[in-house]
């Protein structure tokens, strides 16, 4: 529950650019959102006057008053129920959950009630909710604070899930998924709030929310990351180009529905396919990616795509969080693999 | 201070659940008890129109009559009566205002008839066409809720909309007894209290979930929970449409009046099964179903009018060829209705372009387009 | 909410041999863990004198009394919170969840509670709870009483996840779990509950729960199915047969963790995979089944394992869940589309 | 009937929330009070052992400062202050039994104290070094509880199972006042009821919940909750060690002769950050904390004994090397605690073998082989 203590002191709507934490650049997309349609309510835990725990609603209470950023009882269900009712009256609730290992007593009126409205309704009902949730590790905090649950909402139908990795596209894609009359989990990789970038607050054009974005062209392997590991996946594309490798890297954003023409015609020039997540790898969206992409393209494949990911087990104490995340030498490692060049399964045999 | 002392609870627990304790206007002899509460309440409801409930609730039981027969015959795959319940229902229903907003479960037919849902669309989802049928803006009425308690936090979040709107309309919101145990409707009483949400939470207390006794879920009265959180609470004899009708305008006149949160515990009984697949010999005793069915909510009316000497034939033939038109409609409307389209099961999943299920969708047509010409 | 008037009259130990439906297998391998151990409690709603909508349970309350077979208030979370509570206590519960789509509310403490306790207390605490879920589709019910979320829970680390596919299995991987010191999801295919089988009550040797089974040996494609689709499964493989081509059958039993040594040695063999379930595609078991192998086995692989699932979309209403459910013909379609035969994508380009 | 009167609930909100609503031995003043029904529970507790129960809310504020100090220093991560809180925590704690099993929420360190759980397993979980520290069976405490309100089903549950092994220990759990919004905490009381579970319902409201103050979860007393489950409630001043001892020993003594459930609301305070990470200058006001510092736990006592003329000096000396001595201990655990080994990632995520996570484990250990003689 580590704090910031910058603020950004627009008011106004703020345009032309500024260079900003990826937190600060959520909360100018949730005051722009606020600003542009007066049906956009935040809801959520410790959002009004402390600005949440990470202060991304910090000052939008002073802003919008206390109709439109709402204290909640502690209760993630009756977040998202008075989420759903919102929705029906023609509210676009933002909620928010404190952290991501705190979403599951709301679990219920997401998977059976946000996600399947509108398909029970056939059509008639919408629900343009947005859930917003920091998650992922390395921060050194306790249980429950570290997880990444996005495949349970990913594997459920009628949601949209997505990550955002770098101030631009916090600030887009969150603004994006406000707008949409579809429900959009919106998964906020919290160990990068702090990091800096540039945001144009009017861009000319965005890639839509749905499609993944080539951060980098390659032609030997295809590495493909969302949310907090794109800024890992970078450094591994640079420490492999120092090695002579050629990295593809994506930058998912959306995890459901994946744009899986992207990645495949990725594929169909490198061969080789690399995935990155947190999350445990049994049932992760790494196996999804893995097996989606050897479907539509096995024969461009030379080598079994491979998963970097956390392990089969619960997200573990801080002093041993580096061994399950993910890092710069765990995707080299699976790089050189599926290059077939010597690393650490060399002589593994199944 | 100390609430209670100390005692055994299960003493008391008799005591505790003596259903007497309620507020009525009609008791099940048909006789008349003033209550100054609530008469002032129902002073508007002429004998004609007390008819006009009677008739809602002889149809709303024809309904049942009918959908169970269909069942039966293979046209329905299931269906959940209402039989007992018709006061709760009508009276609550017939209190509403056009402008407030019903969060039902899944029993309120007698409701969604009162709103003039389309017959058709009340048997749609039992039929296993659709999982929901109507409109919840053309009825403001939402969609049946399966999952227990869920509606009841929509209710809240509906009804903080209605009030940051500017407007006065009320939300209502039905549920059981065994709702009263999920986590979601004590939140919902909680965050309703908090925001003074115009919500009426409108249990009915219809003695059962599925084989389940009331005692079950509440060691005290059900009414009783709903102060604790500062909801006021009434507790009312649920097969005496006029005492639900007058209580149901209570609160209703204070969501209206920006008053909060009402919690009415309507008892009541489930005189049917559970569902049509229930079968409640197995559970209870054909003694308390007796018990109950001296107490129903449509023939201690005909007695009330009996003795006031106006259940006249032509109130009789009226109600009858009513009920004998809402029924051969529903028959028909059931019987008659399309089947869904096969593409169908992809339509509606979300409203922006979903790639990975486009191509489920274009896969599956060309799947199905390989037995073309096939017998 | 369909009932079956078939009771067992077994009250004394069942011995020997009997033709039973699984549901009634189920009720047997209950009993006789009762039996065995007096730290076995069941809890769940209408599981008492109802004996359960499946009538499950009928007949165990007047068996074993008021105390080991408990009907609960109709909460799901409390449900499974007391079961952690008696766990920490020393007892063994088997919590009964109604129907697939009532797990949710229930989410919470599984996930974050059933699951990780062991872990957070360094193995000082166990949770040998078993959390029974009948499941999946093809019974014409209403909304949430079809559902297949067995891959949430496969997702969760900590937690194992089983389904039985026949009466003897049923029997044997109920007393197996509920014996099992580790938390066990127990997912029970309903639309089998009235197959028949033969179920010996004292079988010389079990396979171990976390093995999978391979059914029929079979030499050209290897058909992964678990739970309700098994038997789909055996008549694709029969009418294969009939067609020329000889189909692996493996039943999965095990879908956490998954048995990748039978899968892979299989795969080794006919260098061609086919995985069916009812859950919806992204996101499921067969997604993971597909990457672990391709990981394991890719030099093997012939063509791409092909998903034959459910669509990406809510379980559909009775009339149209014949086109969600993979039956036989999409089965068979996919057998000819890993052979590379004329199938339904043939003329199918990505 | 009509529970409540028409009413515009936010007028009467102010009333509600009146704060001396409760039952008192001891005031901010330490003034002892006659209470008829409290007095007979402690009438065992000589000042020498008041004496000891002030030692130990010392030694526990006591150990509040150290680990905030050793947090500033980054040898903690995190440490949630129970500063206020110790009267509700050592009065609740010192009056079990030694059967009686307690599931606490994170924040119970006070309580853990009392169990003679050792020092650096109080730091493990805030040292990152561990989810959870010590064996619940051999304290007769579960490890801490993060998710709020999930520890309460699991106080009936072991309470239902206390009942079912035929012995007469109770279960007490802790939890805050934000904690009573749970859905969670609402089943667990519906549970406790239904089953009579041998359950003591420990609320510390500290008037916080984070940020959120105790009126945005409750609108009237949480302790009025309680009874409308049936449940008997009491309120007692959480700052005033005696009386919580006393209202413990009541709800206990229920729980130890089969009477079932009590709710205790302690009216406490957080006089602390929610943790070490939290502004509360953010949300709450200078005057309001001070407000609450006249009525600290510990200096009251100090009053008390003060007026009695037995604050000698010598108790105080004893007092203060008790908690010099437990505060030099504590620093030393924490400082030497030892890093949990790599692999250990791996352990008890199961009891039964998990092919493929050991497999994940051996690919892992591979990794790892392929650093050595780099660096
Ligand atoms: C979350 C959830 N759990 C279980 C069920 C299964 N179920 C359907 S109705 C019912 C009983 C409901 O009882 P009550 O609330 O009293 O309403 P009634 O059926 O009596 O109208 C149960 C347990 C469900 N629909 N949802
Ligand atoms: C399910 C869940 N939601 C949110 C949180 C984050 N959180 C941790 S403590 C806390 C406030 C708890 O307040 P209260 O119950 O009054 O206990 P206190 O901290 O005051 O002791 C919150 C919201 C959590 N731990 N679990
Ligand atoms: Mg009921
Ligand atoms: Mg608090």
């Amino acid at each position: 529950m580590t704090t910031t203590t910058e603020t950004t002191n627009a008011t106004a709507t703020a345009t032309g650019t500024a260079t900003l934490t990826l937190a600060k650049s959520i909360t100018a997309g949730l005051r722009r959102s606020m600003q542009d349609d007066d049906k956009v309510i935040l809801l959520g835990e410790d959002i009004g006057k402390l600005g949440g725990v990470f202060r991304v609603t910090d000052g939008l209470q002073a802003e919008f008053g206390t109709d439109r950023v709402v204290d909640t009882p502690l209760a993630e269900s009756g977040i998202i129920g008075m989420s759903v009712g919102l929705a029906m009256r023609g509210y676009r609730p933002v909620a928010e959950i404190q952290f991501d290992g705190f979403i599951y007593p709301g679990f219920d009126q997401i998977v059976s009630q946000v996600a399947k409205l509108h398909y029970r309704s056939r059509g008639a009902v919408r629900m343009p909710i947005t859930i917003r949730v920091p998650f992922g590790g390395g921060i050194g905090s306790v249980e429950h604070h570290s997880e990444s649950p996005e495949a349970y909402f990913a594997h459920t139908a009628g949601l949209r899930v997505v990550s955002c990795s770098n101030p631009q596209d916090a600030y887009d894609m969150l603004r994006e998924a406000i707008a949409s009359d579809d429900p959009v989990m919106f998964f906020e990789p919290k160990r990068r709030y702090w990091s800096k970038g540039e945001v144009n607050f009017e861009p000319e054009e965005t890639l839509p929310l749905s499609r993944a974005r080539v951060v980098s062209p390659g032609s030997d392997v295809t590495l493909v990351a969302y949310g907090p590991l794109v800024a890992t996946a970078k450094d591994a594309v640079a420490a492999a180009a120092d090695d002579g490798v050629s990295i593809e890297l994506i930058d998912l954003r959306s995890i459901a529905p994946i744009d899986f023409d992207t990645v495949a015609a990725s594929v169909r020039k490198t061969g080789r396919l690399v995935i990155t997540h947190e999350a445990a790898q049994s049932g992760g969206i790494g196996g999804e990616i893995a097996a989606s992409i050897t479907e539509r393209s096995f024969n461009w494949l030379e080598a079994a795509p491979a998963r970097v990911t956390g392990f089969d087990t619960p997200y573990p104490p801080a002093a041993l969080e580096e061994h399950f995340l993910p890092d710069l030498d765990r995707i080299l490692d699976a790089v050189d693999r599926v290059l077939g060049r010597p690393n650490s399964l060399s002589d593994w045999e199944d | 201070m100390l609430r209670t002392t100390v005692s055994n609870s299960s003493d008391s627990e008799v005591d505790l659940l003596d259903d007497r304790d309620y507020v009525q206007l009609i008791d099940a002899e048909g006789r008349r008890h003033a209550n100054p509460t609530l008469d002032r309440w129902i002073a508007d409801v002429s004998d004609d129109q007390l008819a006009d409930l009677y008739e809602d609730m002889v149809v709303v039981r024809r309904i049942d009559v009918e959908a169970t027969a269909l069942q039966r015959q293979g046209e329905l795959g299931l269906w959940p009566p209402l039989l007992g319940q018709e006061a709760a229902q009508i009276g609550s229903a017939r209190a509403l205002r056009d402008d407030d907003f019903i969060m039902p479960s899944y029993r309120e037919n007698g409701v969604a008839y009162c709103r003039n849902v389309p017959l058709d669309d009340l048997v749609r989802v039992w039929r296993g066409h659709a999982h929901g049928s109507w409109d919840p803006t053309e009825y403001r009425m939402a969609i049946p809720a399966v999952i227990i308690g869920a509606q009841t936090l929509h209710a809240v979040g509906y009804g903080v909309g209605v009030r940051m709107d500017g407007a006065d309309s009320a939300v209502i919101t039905y549920f059981g007894d065994g709702a009263t145990s999920q986590g979601d409707t004590n939140e919902a009483m909680i965050f309703a209290a908090t925001y003074n949400a115009p919500v009426v939470f409108f249990c009915q207390n219809n003695h059962w979930a599925i084989s389940e006794p009331v005692r079950l879920q509440a060691a005290k009265h059900i009414s009783e929970r709903a102060p604790g959180y500062g909801i006021p609470s009434i507790r009312v004899d649920g097969n005496d449409v006029l005492a639900v009708m007058a209580a149901t305008r209570i609160a209703l006149d204070r969501a209206h009046r920006g008053g909060g949160p009402t919690f009415i515990e309507a008892v009541t009984y489930r005189m049917g099964p559970h569902t049509t697949s229930d079968d409640p010999t197995r559970y209870r005793s054909a003694e308390e179903l007796a018990e109950w069915k001296a107490k129903d909510p449509i023939t201690r009316l005909e007695k009330y009018f009996e003795d006031k000497g106006i259940f006249t034939d032509e109130l009789k033939a009226r109600v009858k060829a009513k009920a004998d038109s809402v029924a051969a409609e529903f028959r028909a409307g059931c019987k008659e209705m399309v089947e869904p389209e096969t593409m169908s099961v992809f339509d509606f999943v979300q409203i922006e372009a979903n790639p990975v299920l486009e191509r489920q969708r274009a896969q599956y047509a060309a799947y199905l387009a390989n037995f073309e010409g096939e017998d």
